[in-house]
C-alpha cells in the first residue's frame, strides 16, 4: 500500500561524467567550427554560454529560492555597463573590470532586493521589474555612456595569461572556463547547507521561519549572489559584442531570461545551461529560415509547455512516468 | 490658461487611466481570480483592434465595427481558452508564464502575416472626430470623453459583476480552490471560461476605444501589458476597486509627471540635462510609483487575499 | 428504505500507489453510516472517490440509484452530495457570508431547508463574524463555516470528514445535537470521526477499514458490545 | 508544584491584539513556570491561536509585552525566538509538503547547529543529522515513511510530522497548538505519551481541545475567553469552576476528569 | 565576382516596420528593373530584421558579415541602430550605403570611408522646415520629438535656420504613442506654428490626436517628409491636408528616372512610393553602379570606395554628389498635402527650399 519512497528533491547532483562529457564536447567546438569554416558559430555558442550563465544565475533564485525576478536583465546590464564605462576612461584589463562588474552587480541586487524582498510573489515579480526599469532608464539619461544610443567598446578586456580576447577561440575558452567554475560552484552551494535552507523557503517560508532561520537574510544572500553573477554575464557580453546598450536591460530581455529557465526546467541544476542552448539555438536555426520565425518559436514553446509542463529537463521523468502508467494499466483489468 | 492645462491634463489622466483600467480589470480577474498569469491579454487586446479595425474599414461605420469586432474576439477568446488556456489552469505560475509567451509570440507573427507589417488605420467617429468646447475657450477632444464616460460605464458594471452576484462568489471560490468548489457544485470549467471571455471583451473593447488614439499595430499589446500589470499590483491583485484606483494613479501620475517633471528640470538645471533626464524621469514615475506603493503595503492598496 | 449511496468493489490510487483494495459501502435513505479506522487507513480516500474528486481505477459507485464513478465532482455535487472537507478548506477570500451564500441550493426538498438564518441560529459565532474573510477565522469558527457551507445546499447526503476537527467540547456537543436533529428530520449522513462512543450513540451502522478494506461491518448495537473491535482497528 | 517562586520562564503582560475593531486578544496575562506543562483552552475563537502567533513571532501584539526568561521579547523576530528556545507547531499543518520526511526533520534539526550560510559542504554529508531525524521520525511514530514525501502522508499522519518538527528544535518552551486534532485514537495515544515524557526535559504551552488529553497532561491550566485569561488553575480547580463549564467545557469535562482519573490509577 | 552580396538590414517589425518594408521593397524594385542583378552581375539581397532593437541589429550584422561575407550593407532606419552597427560593419571593412540613418556622429567626428549617405543628413529635412517656417513668419512654434538622437539632432538643425522663438520643445519616449499630454501643453504654450519630428506609426497618431483636439484651427503643422509621406496619408487621410513638409524627394519630382521608379513602384506593390523607398532604390542603383565601375571585382575595395564617390547614376531627386564626408549634397524641397482633384489625398511639391545644401558636420570630417 505504502507510495513508493521517492527521491529527495532537495539533491542536485552534478553527475561527473555526462557533466565531463558535455565540458570536452563543449571545448571542442572551436576547433570543429574552425575545421568546417563555420568560425562565425564559435561566437554564438560563446553568446549562449554567456547566457547560460546569465540563465544558470536567475535559476539560482528562481529555481530553487522561489524569487521570481523579473529584473535580471538590469544586472547583466549593470555589468556590461561597469566594463564599458572603465573601457570608456581606459582600465581595460579584465582583472579589475570582471570583478568590479560583480560588485557592482552584487551591490544593485543587494540594494534592489533588501526593498524587494519584503513583497512576495507577483509582488516581487513586479517590483523587480521597476527597479530593473528604473535602472534601464538611468543608463537612456546618461548622455556621456551614450544614453539611449548605448556605446560600442573600441576593444575586449585583456586577460593576461597570454590569451588574446579578440580572438573568438580564445574567448570562448575564457568564457566556457568561468562557466564551468561558477556552475560547479552554484552546484556546490546547492548541496550544501545553505542551499538546503535556500529550498526551504522556496517550500514553506513560514515554517522556515518558524524552524529558526532568518529567511530574509538567506533570501538576501542568494539574490545578491545571482546579482553578481548575472553582471559577470554582462561583463562577458559586453566583450563578446564589443557594444553596451540599454536596449540589453529591458524588461523583454528579463522575460527572455525567464523563458529560458523555464524552457530548461525550473529549479533543475541543468535548467539554465539546457534552456539558453535551447532557446538561442532555436532562434539562430528559425531565423535563418523565415521571418516569421517567432511563430514558429512560439509553437515550439507551447510545446514543450505543454509535454513538459516543468522544463525540457523533466521530459525524462514525465515519459517514465506516462510508460509505468501503461505498463500498469493492463494490470489494473484483472478484477 | 493655467488652470486649463491642468484641467485638461487632469482629463487625460483620467481618460488614460480607465482604459488601462478596462485592461487592468480582465487581467486581474483572470489573475487573481483564476490564478492565471495571462501574458497573451495583451494580445487580445491587438486582436481585438485589428479585428475591430478591419470591420470597421470594411463596412465604413465605427460602432458596427466595435460592435462587431467586441463579439469576434470574445468567439476568439473562448476558443482560445478552449484549446489552450485551460490546461494551464492547474500549473504553477511559470509555465502560465511561458505558454502565454508563446501564444503572445504567435499572435503578433500571425497578426503581422494576416494583416502585414504597417498599422491599420482606426478613426474615431464622425460625430466624436473634432473637439468639443466644455465652455468657453476650453476645448477638448469629443472622443476622450466619450472613452471617459465608457470607463466608467465597465468599471460600475464590473463592480456590481463580481462583488454582488452569486457568479462572482463562485468564481472567486473556484481561484482560491478549485477542487473545493467543484466539491461544492461549481462548474468551474464554464465559470472560468466566462471570465476569460469577458476578459478578451474587455480588451477588445479597450482596443477598439484606444485604436482611434493609438495606432493599431503589432506589438502593441506588451508595453501597454506591463502598464497593466503595473495597475494590477498597486491595486492589489483581484481587486477590481483596486484595479480602478490605480488605473486612475498610473494614468494622472503618468500624464502629470510627462507635463510637470520637463518643466520642472528645466528650472533647475541645465537645458541638455534637463532635456535628456526629464524624460527619463517621466519615464520611470510609474514605476516609482509601484515601488513605493508595494514598499509601504507589500500587497498592494487593496489585497483581496487577506 | 432505499439505498441512497452504493460502493462496491472500489480501488483508488494516487499516481502509482493504490490505497483503497476493493472498498465497500451502502447507505440507505435517511441512516447515519460511520467509517472508521486508523489514520490512513483510506477513510479520506474513500470519500474523495465518492465525490470524484481521485476518480476510482474500478469498481461502482451509485448515487440515488444512478451511476457515479464516471461523473465530474460538480456533477455530483449537484446531485445532491455535499461534504465537511477534512481540514476545513474554507474559501478564503470569500467572507464568511458569502461562503456560505455562494453555493446556497436547495436539492433536496425537505419541509426546512436550510437557510442563512438556520446556520446563524446554530452558530451564532458565524453570525457575529459574517463580514470576516474567510482566513480571518479561527480554526474552529473555519470548521463551523465548513459545516454550514455544506448544509446550505441541501443534500440528499451529507459527509463529514472528521468535522469536530479542532472544536471546543461544547461546540463538538452542540455538532452532536445538531446531527441527531438533523437525523430526526431523515437527512443521510455519513460521519468519519475518532470519537466512536459519540457514533455509536448517533449512527445507525457503522464500518471498520483497515489499509483500504472493509474489515467490519454492522450495526451501532453489535459495533457496542464488542470492544476488541475498537481496540483492534481504531486503537481506542 | 509550586512554580509561584521563581521567576516564570514566560510571562505575558498585558498583551492586546487588535484586528481591526475586534480584540482576538484583549489584555491576556499569563505565566508558564519552568518545566510545567501549561494548558490553554477556551473555546473556538477565544483566541488562543492568536496569542500563540504573537507568542512565536508570526504577529507583532497592539500593545503588552512579553517576557522570556525575564528578556522582553515583544519585538525580536520570529528566528531569533527559535533560538532563544522558543519553537512552535501550526493549528493548520505547515509543513514541507514536497520534501521527504526524512528532509522535513533534517532541515528542522539544521536549524540548531547555527548559522546555515555554507556554502560548500555538502549538507548529506552530516550522516549524525540524518541519523537524528530517523529517530526523531520514530519517535513521532514515522519510522516506516521516513522517505515518503510529505505531502502524500494522511491527514493524521502529516500532524505526527508537525509536531516531530518542533521536538527537533529541543526547545526550552514549546507551543503547541492543537497538536492532537487530526489524529485517531490510537495516535492520539501516543503522542500523549511522548508529551508525557516530554514533560521531564521541557516546558509546555498546549493548546488542545482534546479534554482527556489536557486533563491527563496539564500540571496548571489557563481558560481563555474573548482575548482574555478568565482563570489559571490546577486542573481539577478548573474542571470545578462553573464559569468555565459553563463558556467551554459543558459536561464533557466531568467524563473526561473521570476518564484521566481511572488511567491515572490504572497506571 | 559572379554575383554581389547585399546584407539589407532593416527593421521589419514592431511599431516602425512600415518604414524598413518600404526601405526593402525600393531596394527589390531597383534588382528586378535589372533582372536580379546589380552592376551587370547577379545580386543576392540578404533581407534581415533588426527588430528596432541595436543589440539584435548587432547579433545579425555579425552573421552578415561573418557567415553570409556580405559585399555591403544598406536598409538601417533608425540611428541608434545605425551607431551600434556602424563600428563591426567599418571593422570588417565592408561598404555600408545608407538608405535613411544619417545620424550626424557619422558625418562629423566619426566619419568613416566605409560609410556612404544615399540619404541624408539626420539635421537637413530638418533645417528645410527651419527655413520654411522662418521664412513664412511664424513667431511662436512648438517642437516635439521623440527622446532619441535623431529626434534631438531634429529639433537642432530646426533651430539652426529658424530665428523665431521656441516657445515649447519636448521631447517624449520612442514607444509613445498617445499625445494626449502634450498636445494640452502645446495649446497652452499659444504657439502658431508646430514641428513635429516623429517617424512612422508616432507621426501618424500625433497627427489624428491633434486634429482630434483640435488644435489644428490654431496653428500649422509642419513636419520632415517622412512624418507626411504617403503611408501617413494613408493612415490618417483628409485631416492632413494643409501639412507643409520638407523632403529631398518627391513622388511628382519631374526627372525620368523618377518617373520610371514611381510607376514600377506602384505597378509592383499597388501604392504610392514613400521617402524610404526612393532612398532604397537610389542605394542599390547607387550599390549598382560601384559594381559597374569595378567590374565585379569586389575584392578591390579601394576601387569601390573611388566608384561610389564619383556616384554615377540617375538618382530619382535629380541632381546628386556626394561631400568630402561620403553624405549628399542635394536640393530639398517643400510638400503640401493637398486633396488631388480625383479627391485622393497626397503630397504635392510646392517649391525649393535649399538648392545644393550640404549638412553642417562636414567641417568636422578628416577624411
Ligand atoms: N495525495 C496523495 N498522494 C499520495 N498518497 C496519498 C495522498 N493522499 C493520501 N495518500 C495516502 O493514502 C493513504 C490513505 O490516506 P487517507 O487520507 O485516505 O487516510 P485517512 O484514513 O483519511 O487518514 P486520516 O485519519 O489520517 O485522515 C495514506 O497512506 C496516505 O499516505
Ligand atoms: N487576521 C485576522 N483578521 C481579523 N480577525 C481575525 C484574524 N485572525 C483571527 N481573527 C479573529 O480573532 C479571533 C481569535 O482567533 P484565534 O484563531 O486566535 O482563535 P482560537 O482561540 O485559536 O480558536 P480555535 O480554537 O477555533 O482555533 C477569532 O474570532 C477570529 O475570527
Ligand atoms: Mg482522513
Ligand atoms: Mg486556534
Amino acid at each position: 500500500m505504502p507510495a513508493l519512497p521517492s527521491a529527495s528533491i532537495l539533491d542536485h547532483r552534478l553527475q561527473p561524467v555526462p557533466a565531463l562529457l558535455v565540458l570536452a564536447a563543449l571545448a571542442a567546438l572551436p576547433s570543429l567550427f574552425e575545421a568546417t569554416d563555420y568560425d562565425f558559430y564559435t561566437g554564438v555558442a560563446s553568446r549562449m554560454l554567456i547566457f547560460a550563465l546569465a540563465a544558470t544565475s536567475l535559476n539560482l533564485v528562481l529555481g530553487f529560492g522561489g524569487m521570481v525576478s523579473f529584473g535580471h536583465a538590469a544586472f547583466i546590464g549593470m555589468g556590461a555597463y561597469t566594463v564599458g564605462i572603465l573601457m570608456q576612461s581606459g582600465s581595460t584589463s579584465a582583472w579589475l573590470s570582471w570583478p568590479l562588474a560583480m560588485l557592482v552587480g552584487a551591490l544593485c541586487a543587494a540594494v534592489i532586493g533588501a526593498i524587494s524582498l519584503r513583497t512576495r510573489g507577483v509582488y516581487f515579480i513586479m517590483i523587480t521589474l521597476a527597479f530593473a526599469q528604473m535602472l534601464f532608464y538611468l543608463m537612456v539619461s546618461l548622455k556621456p555612456y551614450g544614453g539611449e544610443d548605448g556605446m560600442s567598446l573600441m576593444q575586449r578586456s585583456d586577460l593576461g595569461l597570454g590569451l588574446d580576447l579578440s580572438n573568438d577561440s580564445h574567448f570562448y575558452y575564457v568564457v566556457l572556463a568561468v562557466f564551468a567554475l561558477v556552475f560547479w560552484a552554484v552546484a556546490r552551494l546547492l548541496n550544501a547547507r545553505f542551499g538546503h535552507v535556500l529550498q526551504g523557503i522556496r517550500e514553506n517560508e513560514t515554517r522556515m521561519r518558524a524552524l529558526g532561520f532568518a529567511v530574509y537574510r538567506y533570501q538576501l544572500v542568494a539574490f545578491t549572489l545571482s546579482g553578481a553573477i548575472a553582471a559577470l554575464a554582462g561583463a562577458l557580453l559586453a566583450n563578446q559584442s564589443s557594444y553596451v546598450s540599454p536596449a540589453a536591460m529591458q524588461w523583454s530581455q528579463s522575460g527572455m531570461l525567464l523563458i529560458m529557465v523555464i524552457l530548461g526546467g525550473v529549479g533543475y541544476l541543468y535548467g539554465g545551461l539546457l534552456g539558453a542552448v535551447a532557446f538561442l539555438l532555436m532562434e539562430e536555426v528559425l531565423i535563418g529560415y523565415t521571418i516569421h520565425w517567432q511563430l514558429y518559436l512560439g509553437a515550439v514553446l507551447l510545446l514543450v509547455v505543454l509535454v513538459a509542463p516543468n522544463g525540457l529537463l523533466s521530459l525524462p521523468r514525465t515519459l517514465r512516468r506516462c510508460a509505468r502508467a501503461r505498463r500498469a494499466a493492463p494490470a489494473q483489468e484483472k478484477p | 490658461m493655467n488652470t486649463i492645462l491642468i484641467l485638461e491634463q487632469l482629463l487625460n489622466g483620467l481618460q488614460f487611466g480607465l482604459m488601462l483600467f478596462l485592461l487592468a480589470a480582465g487581467l486581474t480577474l483572470v489573475f487573481g481570480i483564476m490564478d492565471l498569469i495571462n501574458l497573451a491579454h495583451g494580445s487580445l487586446y491587438m486582436l481585438g483592434a485589428y479585428l475591430i479595425a478591419t470591420i470597421a474599414a470594411a463596412s465604413g461605420s465605427f460602432w458596427l465595427g466595435l460592435a462587431a469586432g467586441t463579439a469576434a474576439t470574445a468567439v476568439l477568446g473562448l476558443v482560445l481558452e478552449k484549446t489552450t488556456i485551460q490546461r494551464f489552469y492547474k500549473r504553477d505560475h511559470l509555465s502560465q508564464v511561458m505558454g502565454t509567451f508563446a501564444i503572445l509570440l504567435m499572435a503578433n507573427e500571425a497578426v503581422r502575416m494576416i494583416w502585414g507589417p504597417q498599422p491599420l488605420q482606426l478613426s474615431p467617429p464622425d460625430a466624436l472626430a473634432g473637439p468639443v468646447e466644455l465652455w468657453p475657450g476650453f476645448f477638448y477632444s469629443a472622443y476622450r470623453l466619450f472613452i471617459i464616460a465608457m470607463g466608467l460605464l465597465v468599471a460600475a458594471v464590473l463592480y456590481v459583476l463580481i462583488t454582488r452576484t452569486r457568479i462572482g462568489m463562485q468564481v472567486r471560490a473556484g481561484a482560491s480552490n478549485r477542487e473545493m468548489a467543484l466539491a461544492m457544485g461549481a462548474n468551474v470549467r464554464w465559470l472560468f471560461s466566462g471570465l476569460f471571455v469577458f476578459g478578451a471583451v474587455l480588451c477588445a473593447l479597450a482596443g477598439g476605444l484606444l485604436g482611434p488614439l493609438l495606432s493599431v499595430q503589432v506589438g502593441m499589446g506588451e508595453s501597454i501589458l506591463i502598464l497593466a500589470f503595473v495597475v494590477v499590483v498597486i491595486g492589489g491583485i483581484g481587486s477590481i476597486r483596486g484595479a480602478l484606483l490605480g488605473a486612475l494613479l498610473v494614468g494622472l501620475v503618468d500624464t502629470a509627471g510627462r507635463t510637470l517633471i520637463p518643466v520642472l528640470f528645466r528650472q533647475l538645471m541645465a537645458p541638455d540635462i534637463a532635456a535628456s533626464a526629464g524624460p527619463a524621469v517621466a519615464s520611470i514615475l510609474i514605476y516609482v510609483l509601484m515601488a513605493a506603493v508595494l514598499f509601504f503595503k507589500p500587497s498592494g492598496l487593496f489585497p483581496a487575499r487577506g | 428504505m432505499s439505498t441512497l449511496l452504493e460502493v462496491s468493489q472500489l480501488e483508488t490510487a494516487y499516481g502509482h500507489s493504490q490505497v483503497l483494495f476493493g472498498m465497500q459501502l451502502q447507505i440507505a435513505s435517511g441512516e447515519v453510516a460511520t467509517l472508521l479506522g486508523r489514520n490512513g487507513m483510506g477513510k479520506t480516500t474513500t470519500v474523495r472517490s465518492v465525490l470524484g474528486l481521485t476518480p476510482a481505477r474500478s469498481g461502482q459507485i451509485r448515487f440515488r440509484g444512478e451511476r457515479i464513478e464516471q461523473l465530474s465532482p460538480d456533477r455530483i455535487a449537484r446531485m445532491g452530495m455535499a461534504v465537511v472537507p477534512e481540514g476545513r478548506q474554507i474559501f478564503p477570500n470569500l467572507s464568511v457570508r458569502e461562503n456560505l451564500q455562494a453555493f446556497a441550493a436547495k436539492r433536496n426538498q425537505h419541509a426546512q431547508p436550510w437557510t442563512l438564518e438556520r446556520v446563524y441560529a446554530l452558530f451564532p459565532r458565524l453570525q457575529e463574524r459574517h463580514r470576516h474573510m474567510g482566513n480571518q477565522l479561527s480554526g474552529g469558527e473555519q470548521q463551523m463555516l465548513a459545516i454550514g457551507r455544506a448544509l446550505m445546499t441541501n443534500p440528499y447526503l451529507l459527509i463529514l470528514d472528521e468535522a469536530t476537527e479542532g472544536l471546543a467540547p461544547l461546540i463538538r456537543e452542540e455538532i452532536w445535537h445538531c446531527l441527531a436533529a438533523l437525523r430526526a428530520q431523515g437527512q443521510t449522513i455519513l460521519v468519519i470521526d475518532k470519537y466512536v462512543q459519540r457514533l455509536i450513540a448517533l449512527a445507525d451502522q457503522h464500518t471498520l477499514i483497515e489499509r483500504g478494506q472493509v474489515v467490519w461491518q454492522g450495526p451501532s448495537e453489535a459495533l457496542a458490545s464488542q470492544p476488541e473491535l475498537w481496540q483492534r482497528y481504531i486503537g481506542v | 508544584m509550586n512554580t509561584q517562586a521563581q521567576a516564570p520562564l514566560l510571562d505575558v503582560v498585558d498583551l492586546v491584539k487588535q484586528f481591526g475593531g475586534l480584540a482576538a486578544t484583549n489584555h491576556a496575562n499569563l505565566r508558564v513556570a519552568q518545566g510545567e506543562l501549561h494548558a490553554l483552552i477556551g473555546p473556538n475563537g477565544a483566541g488562543k491561536t492568536t496569542l500563540i502567533h504573537q507568542l512565536s513571532g508570526a504577529l507583532a501584539p497592539t500593545a503588552g509585552r512579553i517576557l522570556f526568561q525575564g528578556q522582553d521579547i515583544t519585538a525580536m523576530p520570529m528566528h531569533q525566538r527559535v533560538h532563544a528556545g522558543l519553537a512552535r507547531s501550526y493549528q493548520i499543518t505547515s509543513i514541507f509538503q514536497r520534501l521527504t520526511v526524512q528532509d522535513n526533520l533534517a532541515l528542522a534539526l539544521q536549524s540548531r547547529l547555527g548559522s546555515s550560510m555554507r556554502f560548500f559542504r555538502p549538507a548529506r554529508a552530516e550522516r549524525r543529522r540524518y541519523e537524528q531525524a530517523d529517530a526523531l521520525a520514530a519517535q513521532v511514530g514515522l519510522a516506516a515513511r521516513l522517505q515518503h514525501t510529505a505531502g502524500a502522508l494522511s491527514h493524521g499522519e502529516q500532524r505526527q510530522l508537525e509536531v516531530g518538527m518542533v521536538l527537533a528544535l529541543q526547545p526550552q518552551l514549546m507551543l503547541l497548538d492543537e497538536p492532537l486534532a487530526g489524529m485517531g485514537a490510537e495516535e492520539s495515544e501516543r503522542m500523549v505519551q511522548l508529551l508525557l515524557a516530554l514533560k521531564t526535559t521541557s516546558t509546555v504551552l498546549l493548546v488542545e481541545h482534546d479534554m482527556d488529553a489536557v486533563f491527563r497532561l496539564a500540571d496548571r491550566v489557563s481558560v481563555l475567553v474573548a482575548g482574555s485569561v478568565i482563570a489559571t488553575g490546577t486542573p481539577e480547580s478548573i474542571r470545578a469552576d462553573a464559569q468555565v463549564r459553563q463558556a467551554y467545557l459543558g459536561d464533557e469535562g466531568s467524563a473526561a476528569m473521570a476518564a484521566a482519573a481511572s488511567t491515572g490509577v490504572a497506571r | 565576382a559572379d554575383q554581389v552580396k547585399i546584407g539589407l538590414l532593416s527593421t521589419l517589425s514592431g511599431p516602425g516596420a512600415a518604414l524598413g518594408v518600404d526601405t526593402r521593397d525600393g531596394f527589390n524594385l531597383a534588382v528586378k528593373q535589372n533582372n536580379g542583378m546589380l552592376g551587370g552581375i547577379k545580386a543576392e539581397v540578404i533581407v534581415v530584421d533588426d527588430q528596432q532593437n541595436p543589440d539584435a541589429a548587432k547579433q545579425t550584422t555579425d552573421r552578415l558579415l561573418k557567415r553570409d561575407k556580405v559585399d555591403f550593407m544598406t536598409g538601417v532606419v533608425f540611428s541608434n541602430i545605425m551607431l551600434a552597427v556602424a563600428p563591426p560593419v567599418f571593422a570588417n571593412k565592408t561598404y555600408y550605403i545608407s538608405s535613411n540613418a544619417g545620424p550626424s556622429q557619422l558625418a562629423g567626428a566619426q566619419c568613416n570611408p566605409y560609410f556612404f549617405s544615399a540619404s541624408y543628413q539626420n539635421d537637413n529635412l530638418h533645417e528645410a522646415v527651419g527655413q520654411t517656417v522662418q521664412d513664412r513668419g511664424f513667431k511662436k512654434v512648438a517642437l516635439l520629438a521623440p527622446n532619441y538622437p535623431a529626434g534631438k539632432d531634429a529639433l537642432a538643425g530646426f533651430k539652426r535656420f529658424y530665428k523665431g522663438e521656441v516657445v515649447l520643445e519636448t521631447y517624449t519616449p520612442l514607444q509613445q504613442l498617445d499625445y494626449g499630454a502634450e498636445l494640452s501643453q502645446m495649446r497652452a504654450s499659444g504657439a502658431d506654428a508646430v514641428y513635429i519630428f516623429l517617424p512612422g506609426g508616432l507621426g501618424v497618431n500625433f497627427i489624428k490626436q491633434f486634429n482630434g483636439a483640435g488644435l489644428g484651427q490654431d496653428m500649422t503643422l509642419f513636419g520632415p517628409g517622412f512624418s507626411a509621406d504617403e503611408d501617413v496619408i494613408s493612415a490618417v487621410g483628409e485631416p492632413m491636408v494643409g501639412m507643409f513638409n520638407s523632403s529631398l524627394w518627391a513622388h511628382d519630382l519631374d526627372n525620368a528616372a523618377n518617373k520610371r521608379f514611381v510607376a514600377d513602384f506602384q505597378k509592383e506593390y499597388g501604392r504610392l512610393p514613400t521617402l524610404y523607398a526612393a532612398q532604397g532604390y537610389d542605394a542599390a542603383q547607387l550599390i549598382g553602379s560601384a559594381v559597374q565601375a569595378v567590374g565585379g571585382d569586389m575584392k578591390d575595395k579601394e576601387a569601390i570606395g573611388k566608384a561610389l564617390q564619383a556616384a554615377q547614376f540617375d538618382s530619382v531627386r535629380g541632381p546628386f554628389t556626394f561631400n568630402t564626408n561620403h553624405y549628399p549634397i542635394q536640393n530639398y524641397y517643400l510638400r503640401e498635402v493637398v486633396k488631388g482633384a480625383d479627391g485622393k489625398v497626397t503630397n504635392k511639391l510646392i517649391g525649393t527650399v535649399f538648392e545644393n545644401h550640404a549638412d553642417a558636420y562636414v567641417g568636422e570630417c578628416k577624411m
